[in-house]
């Protein structure tokens, strides 16, 4: 079973990585904080797996950080984003 | 009892795994920002819910099982709620549009 | 090789990559996300001794793993401050600072 | 080990992109991406505690930090002529950077066998402390100097940020101000995730002593929460010169440096702990710290002070 998550963990990881590679080509900033986004997701998944998969309960408490995280620089960005619109006009 | 359980954990975490690849498609795929967002955003969450779903199989006791599904939940509250707020900057006139 | 042993050679590399961010690029910000990037590579050594200790029951030896995290606060602090200067040294000349003592 | 393989090949590839990226933003992205990597492989390195403390401060609050810098830094980064390196220079640091990586890798192979340990003192001593997790026993005990100087570092950091400011704004308030977001889109963000964001971080705060967790990874998440509630403009940093704002910056260092001095009338040495008391003083030292740090982390992010006090 741990080889199995182990697996799954891997492929999910992977696949972010696949994503990563699109987003960060951009075009637009919009683009890049996707990245964030996809892998607090998937990066998400992949420490839940791993955790299972290794024995370690505390992957979750991991897991329930990153996503509050990753919530948290989106809006960081969001908030510079908008602060560039503002300066310029 | 416990091969059942493996089954179904086996069946789920594919499932899941199958729509991270649907999302990673879509992200590839998709022309404009919004739709990429839109891809990723939904395809990305349902899969971490079936993953989610997989472990539940794997856990003892309730408080486990608890703390992941509200590690989904949060993940899908914040989710929402912020992939809004990126598609209003991903939009030409920003958020004051 | 071993897992650990892996994660150190990756360690070594980030080292190696951060110092030439560091040296190379112009831009103040770009040195101090490079100078993080050591960091980051400084302390994954860390973790692979700490790994490599591994006894008494332990996944680790926590002796270097509380170092890290004490690490990663006092980097912290001194990325603040770091971003602090910068953003006051161009509030106060109008532009982006350049490496040039004539800048 | 294919796993791991492929994690390393991700982290590295996400610091060069780090290093390679032409505009900042997008380097800040990259920065992030590894931060978020590098909990992954902290995890796979048996070190769950600095996994939560990357995920929350090397990356979190860091990549906050950074990602609020470009944004203030943009209209000036076009680089001026004639600042870059030349390419013989930029080989030169080149192959430095390479010797370097090779040494350190060399010492990676050639470390000692067996490896030299601490983990069994640690063990033997930490039942008399009343603590299961290890690493919040070595932080608080066994190298308990240590964390004491380092809550004294965050506050000098601090006070170095606000020494920046200009005279006519001394004492005032820290950082431009955030209006509420007209769409109330970000007002309600902050509404549904800062109440969350605070049960968590008391969870991680309360599992310290038995589970991977503690102070500084609590403390992380409750300054998130507090600039995510300035962020969306429903609260403003205080001022300053508030007294009550820097009783709560120095409480946690004060408290550490007094049950330090204790230690010598109760147990003959600094910061030795009566072992009676051990989880109760441990326990009344890390609830100020926590305080303080937290409100330590928040205002440096929040920067020296932009506006005159009122």
């Amino acid at each position: 079973m741990a080889d199995f998550l182990l697996a799954a963990a891997g492929f999910v990881l992977a696949m972010v990585a696949l994503g990563l590679v699109r987003i960060l080509r951009g075009p637009g900033d919009a683009d890049r904080i996707m990245a964030a986004q996809l892998l607090g997701t998937g990066g998400i998944a992949a420490l839940l797996l791993l955790g299972e998969a290794m024995s370690v309960p505390a992957a979750v408490d991991v897991a329930l950080i990153l996503a509050l995280l990753a919530a948290f620089v989106s809006v960081t960005f969001a908030k510079g984003a908008t602060r560039t619109e503002v300066d310029r006009v | 009892m416990s091969l059942t359980l493996d089954v179904l954990t086996v069946l789920s975490v594919c499932a899941g795994a199958f729509f991270f690849l649907a999302g990673t498609v879509g992200l590839l795929r998709f022309p404009d920002a919004l739709g990429r967002l839109h891809a990723l955003t939904k395809a990305d969450n349902l899969g971490l819910g079936l993953i989610v779903l997989g472990l539940l199989f794997q856990v003892e006791g309730p408080s486990a099982a608890l703390k992941l599904i509200s590690v989904w939940f949060l993940t899908l509250l914040a989710g929402a709620t912020v992939t809004q707020l990126l598609a209003r900057t991903a939009r030409p006139g920003g958020m004051f549009e | 090789m071993n897992t650990a042993t892996l994660y150190g050679l990756c360690g070594a590399v980030l080292v190696g990559l951060g110092l030439f961010g560091l040296i190379v690029h112009p831009q103040p910000l770009r040195k101090i996300l490079a100078f993080n990037l050591i960091g980051g590579g400084v302390f994954l050594l860390f973790g692979v001794v700490a790994r490599r200790g591994a006894a008494a029951g332990f996944g680790g030896d926590p002796v270097p793993q509380a170092l890290v995290i004490t690490g990663l606060v006092v980097a912290f602090a001194a990325t603040a401050l770091a971003v602090a200067l910068l953003l006051r040294l161009v509030q106060e000349i109008g532009r982006r600072p350049t490496l040039r003592s004539d800048g | 080990m294919a796993f791991d393989a492929g994690l390393a090949v991700l982290v590295l590839g996400m610091a060069v992109w780090t290093i390679t990226a032409r505009g900042t933003f997008a380097a800040v992205v990259g920065f992030v991406a590894y931060g978020l990597l590098l909990a992954l492989v902290w995890v796979r390195l048996a070190a769950p505690d600095v996994a939560l403390t990357e995920a929350a401060l090397g990356s979190g609050i860091t990549g906050g930090l950074l990602l609020g810098a470009s944004a203030r830094l943009r209209p000036t980064e076009a680089p001026a002529t004639g600042e870059t390196m030349g390419i013989g220079l930029r080989v030169a640091a080149a192959a430095l950077c390479v010797l370097v990586a090779a040494g350190l890798a060399a010492i990676v192979v050639l470390l000692p066998e067996p490896a030299p340990t601490l983990a069994p003192p640690v063990a033997a001593n930490m039942a008399a402390l009343g603590l299961a997790n290890p690493v919040t026993a070595v932080l608080m005990a066994y190298r308990a100097i240590d964390t004491l100087l380092e809550t004294v570092v965050l506050l000098l950091a601090l006070l170095g940020v606000w020494s920046l400011a200009p005279d006519r704004v001394w004492g005032g308030f820290p950082g431009p101000r955030h209006d509420a977001d007209p769409h109330g889109l970000l007002t309600f963000i902050a509404q549904l995730l800062v109440p969350i964001g605070l049960i968590v971080g008391i969870h991680i705060f309360w599992v310290g002593s038995v589970a991977p967790g503690g102070e500084f990874q609590a403390a992380t998440i409750l300054a998130a929460m507090w600039i995510l509630a300035t962020m969306a403009g429903l609260v403003d940093d205080p001022p300053v010169n508030r007294r009550w704002l820097r009783i709560l910056l120095v409480a946690g260092p004060a408290v550490f440096f007094a049950v330090g001095f204790a230690g010598w009338a109760m147990a003959g040495a600094f910061l030795a702990y009566p072992a009676p008391y051990a989880k109760l003083l441990i326990l009344t030292i890390e609830i100020p710290v926590t305080l303080s740090i937290a409100a330590t982390l928040a205002l440096l992010v929040a920067g020296p002070p932009e506006r005159a006090p009122p």
